[in-house]
């Protein structure tokens, strides 16, 4: 049984997540998760069921994700996870693309008087455990021959906690990450966020190994949110473009032409509704992390390609 | 006055002498604090000791206890309404509090844990005390049925096959019992294996097309908080004592290899952190499952911490085993009961009941251990505060979180051990 | 030698009419061996208890009495010889055994009554899961042997609130609530104080004028002279001495059972 | 049947169950295989000898995150180890303390005793533990505030700092090393080698003293005195030593972003250590009562009526008894505390359930692997316990009919 | 009123010689009160015993006999009045408690034997590690006195492998080694099985043969007959009546005493 078979018996879509990471995925007071990621997850289950809402969360540590998405408990990831050589290869997954261009940073309070991560030498460093940015950590501190203090914590919240209580000189993780617990802080104003990025971290959604239908479902469910933005569909104009533009692309990618749907074994409609459910790349990222919400981020590397950023979706063609 | 003195040895007291009071030191709050606080230098110094940490743990928590705010909507608002000085914000608590206690469970139907832990204590009833009368024991049996239907709700029919399974087993044992007790047995457990992978899906489908009965599902991700705590600790803890009893039984029984796979399986489970067993459970029990077969994973957690529990409910069944006089067992024999009637009429209540103060000690700890379940994702008491912390408003806020949390655990805790110590001492005055 | 005169502690004539011994065979034993690990408890016993005996063991402490009996009901396995009771002999074979066991009853020295069951429990549990007595019925059947011992009034108390007497007594009502046809009897007032001993053997001589077959290990020679057919002696593992109890008492052979005499008789 | 000849019934059972068993293993090593298969996983310890690739902090051994991950979970499992040494000697003394304490007829500490055993017994030791880390982390000072002409806060006898990363505390340094011993993965220097060697001459030329305090008494009645003798033999050499490797304390100092220099008790350990230390003293509180109320009050009056002094009488007639009551329990408690260090990730102390059972199966996804050998190493931990505590049971067993 | 037949227990004649009383007061008691909270036990207790006295105490229980005893060698405190103990004043001061501990020896009720020692190390315990004694003389002495109580040969036993009777008497043996001049017996039979009794009585009998100083809590009026100077009854912690034992036995006087003896004679 293909997962994509299971996913449409089943009637819902099992979706990884993380455990709380404000603007990402975390449950609002409610307890309906909200965030970039769980958008993700939202427009693929709009794709491939018709329900954006037909998705269940699965909170997953940094531990537990990948034999979580291997055992099948999951059938997609979507946890702010790094894309590399081993997880890619040894662990047998696949990386679909990247939603989100991360790279790991440092945040200290401003009175340290620290302006590049070179002056850190000696400083006290919390770390998230179990994740890319301790090895990175480890490799940063070793090359430019400084020593640390390691503080490994088991939580983003946890690590926000030790860092404000002063436990820690220097927090770090993806710059993403810093930039929501900032913005999260009482006096965001107190505490900088160095210019060095010490890695690469593009993060994006992880289906497993073998089942490569449902790969490219995914895969292409993130590519078209990217291509949405770049042809200018949003959730507003979709149904109306629906109709037919005299844009070949768009009518291909909303299922007016080429019946591009049926190939993998869904509808011609299924990016319809994806961006319908969340809409476009650039709306979700508005509405979640977007430099309007509380976390505030800037598009930066996650712009389109036109605008100097790395977003490329291949051609729908 | 009259002495008595061998050398006028006969004395009689014509007039007995009235009691009278002690000396003023000997009574009276004087005695009292010299005897209690002041008898000694040493006394002295542990008492003016202890005042000084008394005051002192006063003086720090007090006020902050004493100048709490109730009623705000966010750390930030708390921080202005205390303007600078000390003080609690309890505002998350009240903000909050129902979903440290049922997690994410909806609202609307809060009354339903609820409800399944009131009639938990009837089921409990006739257990606990044999006055009650014994038909009340059915309850008892149904009531994890339910129990899961009040939590989870869907269709009554679900947990219904599930226990017509039972049904099944205990029919079949009654009929096949007439040929051979042995064959009956495996009737026994062969029926239900039957009954559940062949008709009881088939069973559940057509009843709730017919009759769509039940309570509106709730979805196993929305349980959170002292629920969790509550239900992990309750099935774990009532599922390990039939497991329990068996490996106790094992371990005592004269068969060498059954004894020493039971002993194995004992110290093996006791000798690593439920830590481990809890990882076991998330991460590696799809290994050793057909593949494809994942299942929800607080159903895979209470199957680990009742594995857990069984092993340490063996230990205190053996206690309860061994205290019981060699007579009993062979007046069960000379009257021509087998193996198992002796042990279910004669060898078990007694046993069972020696036992009751060190099964409830074995679910105190194992109530405790359930807060273990944060670090596979499961979002406890434990888990929720981490969650509400990472939420805006409350980032920030600790020690509310604790003391609730906290609090919360050790009345159930401390009353749970009254109990059994009332219990302890309520058995050992029993007839006999 | 003086004929030796012993206290009964039984005031009332014995009506000896209905204890015939018949030639039917209730209990065969046959050359029967057992060991403890390699401690050889019983040697070579041979012993023939026909329907309607009153049979009492006595001998030394450790000599094996109970170790005897306890063959018959299979409480102890046998390693050599034949043991057949009502015609069933007992060997491994589990159906044997629960068919003995339902025949043959058992009072023990230490009652060994169910505590956490009333005494009408402790009387129709057996009937009930093994005869599959309708409840009812073994309550009826319970009340009447209750009665027979004298204690229906305590039927529904629980055996701790009993004195030893009345509960070694519930202990025979219990055995008798199956209707065996055989009852043992391992020193079943030994552990009583003297004024509840006259109870018990009370309710054992009733049993006795009723022609119940019964094996007795006692030290009440008493009870031996008034109701037992034969005395049998043991010392060491072996049957040394048997005979009437006139004969036994007044005339007994064996240096061994002499000493043995003149230590019970003599305090 | 054989199944109904009790000769024969429990070999037929247990040959059915032994078929039974090996039925399931063989049906949970195929279900294994066929999910490694599936994974396209293999099933290997090779990873151990990869590089790790992370730090650890507190690092008993020589370590950086070039070395492999075997050498990551040694040293994680001595810090287990550590742990659950410094652990069970902080809950011993509390909870003797406490025990004691609470029998005191002294209303006021009986009462306080009280509240601390029944408060720490009936709340999860993980929340103890994130509690004492908070304490730890949120009410201390930071290093920052020690800095300054006129600080917010100042060190302890100007050797101790207390902050909200942890205590630093004067560490012992010598002018003489006399090199390392080459024990293959654990190399300890020579130095601390010889100290403990002296420490355990000591202990035995103690026993000497004592045995010989004994013989003098028997021989003549009187004992003679051997407390100071004993200090003398317990200490002096160690002390000797010591001057001669040329000890110093190096105290820590305010350098840079932190204080460096002396030994850094880092938050992690301290809210185990008290956290674990305090939660199960409150339990060894409960034994020692238990062990001490269990010794009947008619031993102690019998002792006083043959004219002991409660000093001895204590020695030589309660204590002994209630050690015998307190030690089986008393071991237990050791080993749930042993087992609870495995909570140490909840504040990020490194033991080996962070390193071997956390960090390295995330990085390296072994964790089939991974978890079975992280099992396999507590159950020898809580087996070797368990040992020694029935070799102590049998040998102290009282003599009863 | 008729003589009252007490059966003494006692098989043999005793011998009286050493039986002196002399004038020497061993024991001094004055207006001794004694409250446990606002309870009164002990009223205005006036007692004088001279060296060689054999004193029994008996009384309702909860009377005060215990408690009395054990002002004695301060296992209890008084809070008026004096006791003096061959010469020794008891008050608060700790070395003059020792001192009166180590001249008078005490046997409970329930033995208070140390279980994990043995029988020779209980004995030689108190005298190494208070008397300073060696241990080859205490180890003698011990033996001395354990040959005395007949049971030398459960030297190297621990006390839970003796029977009752065995362990009192290795209680009074273990008193013995500290060479008390006075002794003091809070019921040191009542714990005992019947057999047992007498052991422990010739035990005592024999200790008033040689002269002790004996002051002893017991109902067993037998032992008091034969071997009591003096016979105290208390009744809500006062001395109501005392004498000989013969007068006291035959012709009480008070109404309680009365009472009392028709009791406890009675049965
Ligand atoms: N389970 C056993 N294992 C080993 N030896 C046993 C066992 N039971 C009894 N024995 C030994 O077998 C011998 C006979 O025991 P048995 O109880 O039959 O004696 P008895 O004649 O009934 O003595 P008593 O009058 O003391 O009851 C004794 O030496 C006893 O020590
Ligand atoms: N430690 C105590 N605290 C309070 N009251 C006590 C204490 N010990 C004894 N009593 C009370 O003092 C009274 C006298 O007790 P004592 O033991 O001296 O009586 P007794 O004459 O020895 O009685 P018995 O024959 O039962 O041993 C009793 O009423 C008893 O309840
Ligand atoms: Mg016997
Ligand atoms: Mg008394």
């Amino acid at each position: 049984q293909t997962t994509l078979e299971t996913v449409q018996n089943r009637g819902e879509l099992i979706c990884g997540s993380n455990t709380g990471q404000a603007g990402f995925g975390a449950p609002d007071a409610n307890g309906v998760w909200q965030g970039f990621d769980v958008g993700f997850c939202r427009a693929l289950a709009a794709a491939v069921l018709n329900d954006p809402n037909a998705v269940t969360f699965v909170p997953l540590t940094s531990q537990t994700r990948f034999s979580a998405l291997a055992s099948s408990e999951v059938d997609v990831l979507a946890r702010n996870t790094t894309w590399t050589f081993v997880r890619d290869v040894d662990l047998n997954l696949t990386f679909v693309g990247t939603n989100y261009y991360d790279g790991q940073g440092f945040m200290v309070t401003r009175d340290l008087g620290v302006s590049s991560a070179l002056e850190l030498d000696g400083a006290t460093v919390c770390i998230e455990t179990g994740t890319t940015t301790e090895l990175n950590l480890a490799d940063y501190f070793r090359v430019n021959n400084m020593s640390y203090e390691p503080v490994p914590v088991d939580t983003a919240a946890e690590a926000q906690q030790q860092y404000l209580a002063g436990a820690c000189d220097v927090y770090t993780t993806d710059v993403s990450a810093l930039a929501s617990s900032r913005a999260a802080f009482a006096e965001p104003g107190d505490h900088a966020i160095l210019p060095e990025v010490i890695s690469k971290e593009p993060l994006g959604p992880v289906v497993r190994h073998g089942d490569d239908q449902w790969a490219d479902i995914v895969q292409w469910t993130l590519f078209a949110l990217i291509a949405a933005e770049e042809l200018g569909v949003t959730s507003a104009n979709v149904e109306e473009l629906k109709a037919g533009s005299n844009n070949p692309e768009i009518n291909r990618l909303l299922g007016v032409e080429g019946g591009f749907g049926e190939m993998f074994g869904l509808d011609n409609e299924w990016a319809a509704r994806a961006i319908a459910a969340v809409g476009n790349y650039g709306e979700l990222f508005a509405s979640t992390i977007g430099d309007q919400t509380p976390i505030g981020l800037a598009r930066g590397l996650n712009a389109q390609w036109t605008q100097g950023g790395l977003l490329y979706a291949p051609p729908f063609r | 006055m009259s002495d008595t003195h061998a050398q006028t040895v006969a004395f009689v007291r014509n007039e007995m002498i009235a009691p009278s009071d002690p000396p003023a030191r000997e009574a009276g709050a004087v005695k009292w604090l010299r005897e209690n606080l002041f008898s000694g230098v040493l006394n002295t110094f542990l008492t003016v000791v202890s005042l000084l940490i008394v005051w002192y743990a006063l003086a720090a928590i007090g006020p902050w206890l004493l100048n709490s705010v109730w009623t705000a909507g966010s750390l930030a608002e708390c921080r202005a309404i205390l303007d600078g000085t000390s003080g609690a914000c309890f505002s998350v608590i009240t903000d909050r509090w129902h979903q440290l206690l049922f997690g994410f469970y909806p609202p609307q139907h809060y009354w339903r844990p609820v409800l399944a832990l009131a009639l938990l204590f009837a089921a409990l009833a006739p257990v606990l005390f044999t006055a009650l009368p014994r038909k009340l024991l059915l309850f008892t049996a149904i009531y994890p049925f339910v129990a899961y239907h009040l939590l989870w709700g869907g269709s009554v029919w679900f947990p219904v096959s599930v226990a017509l399974g039972f049904v099944a087993g205990i029919l079949a044992y009654l009929i096949v019992a007439r040929v051979s007790t042995l064959i009956a047995v495996f009737a026994a457990i062969l029926a239900p294996v039957f009954w559940w992978t062949f008709a009881a899906g088939a069973f559940d489908q057509t009843m709730s097309g017919i009759l769509p009965l039940g309570l509106e599902f709730v979805r196993s991700d929305r349980f959170g908080g002292f629920l969790i705590s509550l239900i992990i600790g309750i099935s774990g803890i009532s599922l390990s004592l039939p497991i329990g009893i068996l490996l106790a039984l094992g371990r005592q029984s004269d068969m060498v290899f059954l004894k020493s796979v039971c002993v194995v399986v004992i110290e093996f489970i006791r000798g690593v952190p439920l830590i481990t067993l809890l990882f076991t459970a998330s991460l590696l029990l799809n290994y050793f499952l057909p593949p494809g077969s994942a299942f929800d994973l607080i159903l895979r957690v209470i199957i680990m911490v009742t594995l857990f529990a069984s092993a340490y409910m063996a230990e205190v069944i053996r206690g309860g085993l061994a205290a019981l006089p060699k007579g009993q067992y062979e007046a069960a024999d000379a009257l021509g009961l087998n193996y198992w009637k002796a042990q279910r009429l004669i060898i078990m209540p007694q046993a069972l009941k020696i036992s009751i103060p060190g099964i409830v000690n074995t679910f105190i700890g194992l109530f405790k251990d359930t807060t273990l379940v944060v670090f596979i994702g499961l979002l406890d008491p434990i888990g929720l505060s981490n969650a509400i912390r990472a939420d805006t408003n409350w980032n920030g806020i600790y020690w509310e979180l604790f003391i609730f949390i906290a609090a919360l655990f050790f009345i159930f805790c401390f009353g749970m051990s009254r109990y059994s110590m009332y219990l302890e001492r309520k058995l050992k005055t029993d007839h006999r | 030698m003086t004929e030796i005169q012993l206290d009964p502690g039984i005031d009332r004539e014995i009506d000896t009419s209905a204890m015939k011994v018949t030639d039917e065979v209730a209990i065969q034993i046959t050359a029967m061996n057992k060991w403890y690990g390699s401690f050889h408890v019983l040697r070579d016993i041979n012993m023939t208890v026909n329907r309607g005996e009153r049979i009492v063991i006595c001998g030394p402490s450790g000599s094996g009495k109970s170790t005897l009996i306890r063959c018959i009901n299979r409480l102890e396995e046998h390693q050599a010889g034949q043991i057949i009771v009502d015609g069933t002999e007992l060997t491994g074979d589990l159906k044997n055994i629960d068919k003995v066991r339902s025949e043959v009853g058992m009072v023990f020295q230490h009652f060994n009554l169910f505590p956490h069951l009333t005494i009408l429990e402790n009387c129709t549990l057996a009937p009930i899961w093994v005869r599959k007595v309708p409840k009812r019925e073994a309550e009826e059947t319970a009340m009447h042997f209750l009665e027979k011992v004298k204690i229906p009034e305590q039927a529904l108390k629980y055996p701790g609130q009993l004195s030893g007497g009345q509960q070694q007594r519930v202990a025979i009502a219990r055995s008798l609530c199956m209707k065996p046809r055989i009852m043992l009897f391992d020193e079943p007032t030994s552990a009583l104080d003297p004024e509840m001993i006259k109870e018990v053997l009370d309710t054992m001589i009733a049993l006795a004028e009723e022609g119940m077959t019964m094996l007795c290990v006692t030290h009440e020679m008493g009870f031996a002279q008034a109701v037992a057919n034969r005395v049998i002696f043991m010392d060491q593992g072996q049957i040394v001495e048997q005979n009437k109890p006139r004969e036994f008492f007044n005339n007994p052979q064996s240096d061994r059972t002499k000493l043995f005499l003149s230590q019970i008789l003599g305090h | 049947m054989l199944l109904y000849d009790q000769r024969y019934r429990s070999i037929t059972i247990q040959i059915f169950a032994l078929f039974l068993l090996m039925l399931g293993a063989a049906w949970l090593i195929d279900n294994v295989i066929n999910n490694l298969r599936l994974l396209g996983r293999t099933f290997s310890f090779n990873f151990l000898w990869q590089s790790a690739g992370y730090d650890i902090n507190q690092r008993p051994i020589e370590y950086n995150s070039q070395m492999t991950h075997g050498r990551a979970a040694l040293v994680g499992f001595l810090n287990t180890i550590i742990l659950a040494i410094m652990g069970c000697a902080l809950a011993t003394i509390l909870g003797v303390l406490a025990g004691v304490l609470r029998l005191s007829s002294n209303w006021i500490v009986s009462r306080l005793v009280t509240i601390y055993v029944e408060i720490f017994r009936n709340i999860p030791t993980l929340i103890w533990i994130l509690i004492f880390g908070a304490v730890m982390a949120e009410s201390m000072p930071a290093p920052s505030t020690f800095r300054g002409d006129d600080p917010a806060s100042s060190m302890l006898f100007d050797a101790i700092a207390i902050t909200n990363r942890g205590v630093y505390i004067p560490a012992i340094m010598f002018t003489t090393e006399l090199g390392v011993l080459p024990l293959g993965p654990i190399s300890p220097s020579w130095n601390w080698v010889l100290i403990l060697a002296v420490l355990v001459a000591g202990v035995f030329a103690n026993k000497y003293l004592i045995a010989h305090a004994t013989r003098v008494q028997n021989a003549t009645g009187i004992r003679p005195k051997t407390w100071w003798k004993s200090i003398l033999v317990l200490f002096g050499p160690v002390i000797l030593i010591f001057i001669g490797l040329g000890a110093y304390l190096e105290y820590p100092e305010l350098r840079g972003f932190n204080f460096a220099g002396g030994t850094h008790l880092r938050n992690s350990f301290l809210a185990m250590w008290l956290g674990l230390g305090i939660y199960t003293g409150a339990f060894i509180a409960e034994i020692v009562r238990g062990g001490i109320l269990a010794i009947s009050k008619g031993q102690t009056e019998a002792a006083f009526a043959l004219g002991l002094q409660p000093g001895k009488t204590m020695r030589l007639v309660i204590l002994p008894q209630a050690l015998r009551v307190i030690i089986p329990p008393l071991i237990s408690q050791y080993l749930n505390l042993t087992k609870n260090t495995s909570l140490g990730l909840a504040v990020g102390y490194m033991d080996l359930r962070s390193t071997l059972g956390g960090i390295t199966i995330n990085q390296t996804g072994r964790e089939l692997e991974g978890m079975l050998l992280l099992m396999a190493v507590y159950l020898a931990i809580s087996l070797t316990i368990s040992g020694l505590m029935n070799v102590y049971n049998s040998r102290v067993k009282l003599k009863e009919r």
